[in-house]
């Protein structure tokens, strides 16, 4: 059975279906690419799925739990994290305090009310080694506003990664990045991810990138799914290529 | 009978004078975001201006119908006039800054205002009664009433209709909603926004001024009135929501029957009672009776 | 308009939104007589290329002039003064104002007539879309996209300017609809107005523009006909993904 | 694209994290004052500060530490929740309010029954009025907290046959530490002494207990929402929840200061309910610095002093408050603080 399912999908916005009947499934540790023009309705999906936003029809469910109505907080226990499109990050903390926020709060050990912060020595290191891992370490103790755009990417899906989820949902992690920098956060995101095993969906434009991550690739178009399968089946697809040209 | 003729006139005596106040802070919203703390003190100005000139033109004694005619034009000018130098001066710099630092800095201009007027006019209340006796009263089925208040009454009907007017009527009212709506679209429509919020917002420290003028010859000009006009203009802003002049309109009506009622049947829990319906209002309909969420 | 006849010329403009670089040395020009596109994906800085020359937002270096005038340093309301009209890809149609209202605040407000400015009026305006009469009591709030975005164009005309900035144009909506606008382009150009349209779908950009630049990532990475853009790799991997 | 927008206050602020360790030797300073704050009533001899030390001054600081309390508390909500309240008034003046009641009807005269009776009420009132409130933020949580508050004083101002109207509920002095501590004859004695040391451990014990919660991962956790609500929904932060801690928490700290304030008066007024006291608070605050955990207590020890010698030299004192909270917003928005700061940062830079 799929780690997360999700049956025929609606939303609308005024009188724009942004999504409009999706099937959607994400198989354990897989790598799933979100593809599509603008306005395909990848990110409305993405919303859906994290529950930023509620869907107008369908069901989702994860772990064979269904979490249609189910609220962030509870997605989140469950293992269903997500990193922004436009930067989302706690502008005045250290880029540790970003990341040891996700542990305390992953921990439960927002509820501590008189223990210092300091005092969590296993919150501190693995806060330490998770930036580490994204490159992030030297800029410890910079608050988020005061880091490149680049490494606000990083930490936006650093502090997703740090919630220890099942499932990453990844809405343009190199998106407003220049071009020099988008391989290196590409390349640091999905080497970590699949060297935890995590199931993830990334919605990316790079085709590059896609084709070289990606396990499985879903093609969205007008709000509907046009075209699934392996890079190579995509690759070979005529209506993906006339979509991402616009010829529809 | 008559007793609830006379309370039904108060309340809209009342009324009239809260829909002044509570309007201009409303359209200030509106127009440019801004809760002005500050805005009571405007009132309080308007107040303290009026007493003063008619004081200086009438003496003591002798006031005629017509130094209300001439002073109040004059006092609202006063007061619109300090508007619009202190849009430019405090607020602008403002305007990218969070909410908070707005909040602050009126409070601050109220504080400042509340002593300067103290400073100017002293701490003894000013009075012009002899103004609101001058224009004798009025009987009406049986029930003898003020005619001074019944003016007041007909130029808050007056000032709404005229304010509605504006709005939806003039070119400047065309543009003022434009503003209010989008901001960046209205300057890259060739709408000069700056121009627009120093006009706004002189309108409406122009109509706080005229219900501090209009009050005066009832109750004069009084140290702290302006700190208790901002309150109940606040009430009737979150009864009719923020930023509706439809709304200010509403929500003084109901303000002004409210306190009349409490007044006469529970007056221990006049003030109360009226903060609570704001609460109340908050709670249920967040954006006001008027308001659009 | 100068001698070239160029209306709109940008010259390394920089900008930043918040602490982020978006714009990185952006160069064009657009004529008297022609259509441009800005081609690039969503995020490419194509937005923030017409706030900045709209003066939205702050540009951190570089230059804007329009008919030779510089106007890097104007505040928008002159810019529109000085003849350029802007719809946003959002339309920006003020929800509570009918659409008469719209249209006619650009009518007061528009190019003083100081500069180089086009002639059109009211009556152009309704010939191009002629829908509007019957829609001009409505308010904004209750428009369908298409119209909004009909409002948004006409509303800019209104202004009589050189040149139309137009974001997103085509936007959301429906084929048929699609090939109406892109005749209104045309339409457009031969009443003397110079258009300068970003948008994301080349194929429908190749369809109205004579010259197309293609943006990534905040920088112009291609200028040319929609021939040669076609022809070039690297534009179609940049469109490609 | 509408990237996200940065408040230009967001570089102001970029500061914080940084500051912690430039401040490390503000830890010297700190405990340096601390110690002088035990000491004073011993230096009354010693020449260069014994006017510090005199009994009249003990009294001024003894009020300084009691709004620095306040402040503190006010400032877990507006500096590290992101709500600016302009109700607080309500906690110190219904705390100090309970104790008045608690004298008049019941004939306690314990500072501890002060306090628990302060604390008790301020608790129920910040629980009331935070669930209500916290569904709100920005301009519509000041509005609604400033409305809630008023009606505590509207109450307190006309049902005067309970609450005396405008003149108030003295209180006399009270006994300490559960009676160990009598009242003595000489008032002055008794405030500028043992009622010093009295809330100068209390204040010592509410700052290490706040600057703890300030510090904790649920200090971290308001912090987080007071800087992004929807990232924080994200790490699975249940932003209501925690909003309505931070105002039941802040409203119980801000009742200690008002139930300690009580004897030092000898009378609660309505003043001390009004909307306007409210806003001396965020004066405080603000003068202080809301950026930083230790700018309120310096805000609030320098209001009071503020007050004192401002309203002798002049009866427009008000104005002076005025004029020196729009010059704080308009050009020193981190406040006494953020004076130091940038004080500490042109000397490195000279150096």
């Amino acid at each position: 059975m799929p780690l997360l399912f999700a049956q025929g999908l609606r939303k609308s916005f005024g009188e724009t279906r942004a999504v409009d009947g999706v099937d959607f499934l994400v198989e354990s540790e897989e790598l799933v690419s979100l593809v599509g023009s603008n306005g395909a309705g990848k990110t409305t999906l993405v919303n859906l799925l994290s529950g930023l936003l509620v869907p107008d029809a369908g069901s989702i469910a994860f772990q064979d739990a269904d979490i249609t109505a189910v609220p962030v907080r509870d997605r989140i226990k469950a293992g269903i994290a997500r990193s922004f499109q436009l930067v989302n990050l706690f502008d005045q903390l250290s880029a540790l305090d970003n990341v040891r926020l996700a542990i305390f709060s992953r921990d439960g050990t927002t509820r501590q009310v008189l223990r210092l912060a300091e005092r969590n020595r296993h919150a501190r290191e693995e806060a330490l080694e998770i930036l580490r891992d994204f490159g992030l370490e030297d800029k410890w103790d910079t608050p988020a506003a005061g880091l490149a755009q680049g490494e606000r990417k990083l930490l936006d899906v650093a502090l997703a990664y740090a919630l220890r989820p099942k499932l990453i949902l990844l809405d343009e992690p190199t998106s407003g990045v220049g071009t020099r920098e988008k391989g290196t956060i590409m390349d640091a995101v999905a080497q970590l991810v699949q060297a935890r095993g995590l199931a993830a969906v990334i919605v990316e434009h790079d085709m590059d990138v896609v084709f070289t991550y990606s396990h499985r690739i879903v093609m969205m178009h007008q709000g509907k799914v046009l075209a699934e399968g392996t890079p190579e089946q995509i690759r070979a697809d005529e209506r993906v290529a006339t979509a991402l040209l616009g010829k529809a | 009978m008559d007793v609830l003729l006379a309370q039904l006139l108060n309340s809209l005596l009342y009324a009239a004078v809260l829909f002044l106040i509570a309007g201009g802070l409303s359209l200030i919203y509106g127009v440019m975001r801004i809760v002005n703390l500050a805005h009571g003190s405007l009132f309080a100005l308007g107040a303290y201006v009026m007493a003063w000139g008619v004081s200086r033109v009438a003496g003591a004694s002798g006031a005629e119908p017509a130094y209300l005619i001439v002073l109040l034009p004059v006092a609202a000018a006063a007061v619109g006039a300090t508007g619009a130098v202190v849009e430019p001066l405090f607020l602008r710099p403002l305007y990218a800054r969070a909410e908070e630092y707005q909040l602050l800095l009126t409070f601050g201009l109220l504080l400042i205002l509340e002593d300067a007027m103290r400073y100017v006019w002293g701490a003894t209340p000013l009075t012009v009664s002899p103004l609101w006796a001058s224009f004798g009263s009025l009987h009406v089925l049986g029930a003898t009433y003020p005619r001074y208040n019944v003016v007041v009454i007909l130029l808050g009907l007056a000032a709404a209709i005229l304010l509605w007017a504006f709005v939806f009527k003039t070119r400047f009212g065309v543009m003022l909603r434009a503003t209010s709506q989008n901001r960046r679209m209205a300057a890259a429509l060739g709408i000069n926004v700056s121009a627009v919020y120093v006009q706004a917002f002189a309108l409406g420290c122009v109509m706080a001024g005229l219900a501090g003028a209009v009050i005066v010859p009832i109750q004069g000009a009084v140290l702290g009135m302006g700190v208790d006009a901002l309150i109940l203009a606040f009430v009737v802003v979150v009864i009719g929501g923020l930023g509706s002049l439809e709304g200010a309109l509403v929500g003084a009506l109901i303000v002004g029957l409210v306190r009349t009622i409490a007044i006469q049947y529970f007056p221990e829990l006049e003030l109360a009672v009226l903060y609570l319906i704001a609460a109340v209002v908050l709670i249920t309909r967040p954006a006001g009776l008027l308001g659009r969420a | 308009m100068d001698e070239a006849g160029i209306v709109l010329q940008v010259t390394n403009l920089t900008t930043y939104r918040g602490r982020a670089h978006v714009l990185r040395d952006v160069s064009l020009t657009v004529r008297g007589d022609e259509v441009v596109c800005l081609v690039g994906r969503n995020g490419a800085g194509k937005t923030t290329t017409m706030d900045s020359i709209m003066g939205l937002l702050p540009v951190r270096a570089g230059e804007i002039r329009l008919s030779g005038q510089n106007i890097t340093r104007l505040p928008t309301h002159r810019r529109v003064q000085s003849g350029i009209g802007y719809a946003p890809e959002d339309t920006g149609v003020f929800p509570d104002l009918t659409v008469e209202e719209n249209l006619r605040i650009a009518l007061w407000l528009g190019n003083t007539g100081d500069g180089a400015g086009s002639d059109v009026g009211p009556a152009h305006v309704y010939e191009l879309f002629p829908e509007l009469r019957g829609l001009s009591g409505r308010r904004g709030f209750h428009l369908s996209g298409g119209e909004k975005k009909m409002v948004a164009i006409a509303r800019a005309m209104m202004l009589r300017p050189s040149i139309l900035l137009l974001d997103e144009a085509f936007e959301g909506l429906a084929p048929a609809i699609v090939k109406r606008f892109t005749e209104a382009v045309a339409r457009i150009k031969a009443m003397g107005i110079a258009l300068f349209i970003a948008e994301s779908n080349i194929m429908t950009a190749s369809r109205v523009a004579e010259r197309l630049y293609v943006m990534d990532r905040g920088e112009i990475s291609f200028v040319g006909t929609p021939e040669e853009a076609f022809a070039d790799q690297g534009v179609m991997r940049i469109i490609h993904g | 694209m509408s990237s996200v927008q940065h408040s230009p206050d967001a570089a102001l602020t970029l500061g914080t994290a940084r500051d912690a360790h430039r401040i490390r030797p503000a830890l010297w300073y700190t405990a340096a004052l601390a110690l002088l704050a035990l000491l004073l009533p011993f230096l009354e001899g010693v020449p260069v500060i014994g006017w510090l030390a005199s009994p009249f001054q003990r009294i001024q600081l003894t009020y300084g530490l009691v709004f620095s309390i306040a402040a503190l508390a006010f400032n877990l909500l507006l500096g590290y929740t992101g709500l600016l309240s302009f109700g607080h008034a309500a906690f110190f003046g219904g705390a100090a309010y309970a104790a008045g009641l608690l004298v008049k009807y019941l004939h306690v005269y314990s500072m501890e029954g002060f306090l628990l009776a302060g604390l008790t009420s301020a608790l129920v009132l910040a629980a009331v009025f935070g669930s209500v409130c916290v569904r709100y933020t920005r301009i519509f949580f000041s509005i609604l907290t400033l409305a809630l508050s008023q009606v505590l004083w509207a109450l307190a101002l006309k049902f005067f046959w309970i609450t005396n109207g405008t003149d108030g509920l003295s209180i006399p002095t009270p006994t300490l530490l559960w009676g160990l501590v009598g009242t003595s004859g000489d008032k002055v004695r008794f405030l500028s002494f043992t009622y010093y040391y009295y809330v100068l451990v209390i204040f010592f014990v509410c700052v290490a207990v706040m600057g703890v919660i300030a510090a904790s991962p649920f200090g971290k956790a308001l912090q987080a929402i007071r800087d992004n609500e929807v990232r924080a929904q994200f790490v699975g932060i249940g932003v209501r929840r925690y909003r309505w801690y931070a105002f039941v928490i802040s409203g119980a700290f801000t009742g200690v200061a008002g139930a300690l304030f009580a004897p030092l008066n000898g009378l609660t007024t309505p003043d001390i309910l009004h909307w306007t006291f409210s806003g001396k608070i965020v004066f405080m605050t603000v003068l202080g610095g809301f950026k930083s955990f230790i700018g309120p207590i310096l805000g609030g020890i320098a209001y009071n002093y503020l007050e004192t010698y401002v309203i002798k030299t002049t009866e427009y004192w008000q104005m002076l408050l005025g004029i020196i909270l729009v010059a704080l917003v308009l050009v020193m928005p981190r406040g006494i603080v953020g004076v130091f700061a940038w004080g500490s940062r042109r000397e490195q830079r000279n150096r």
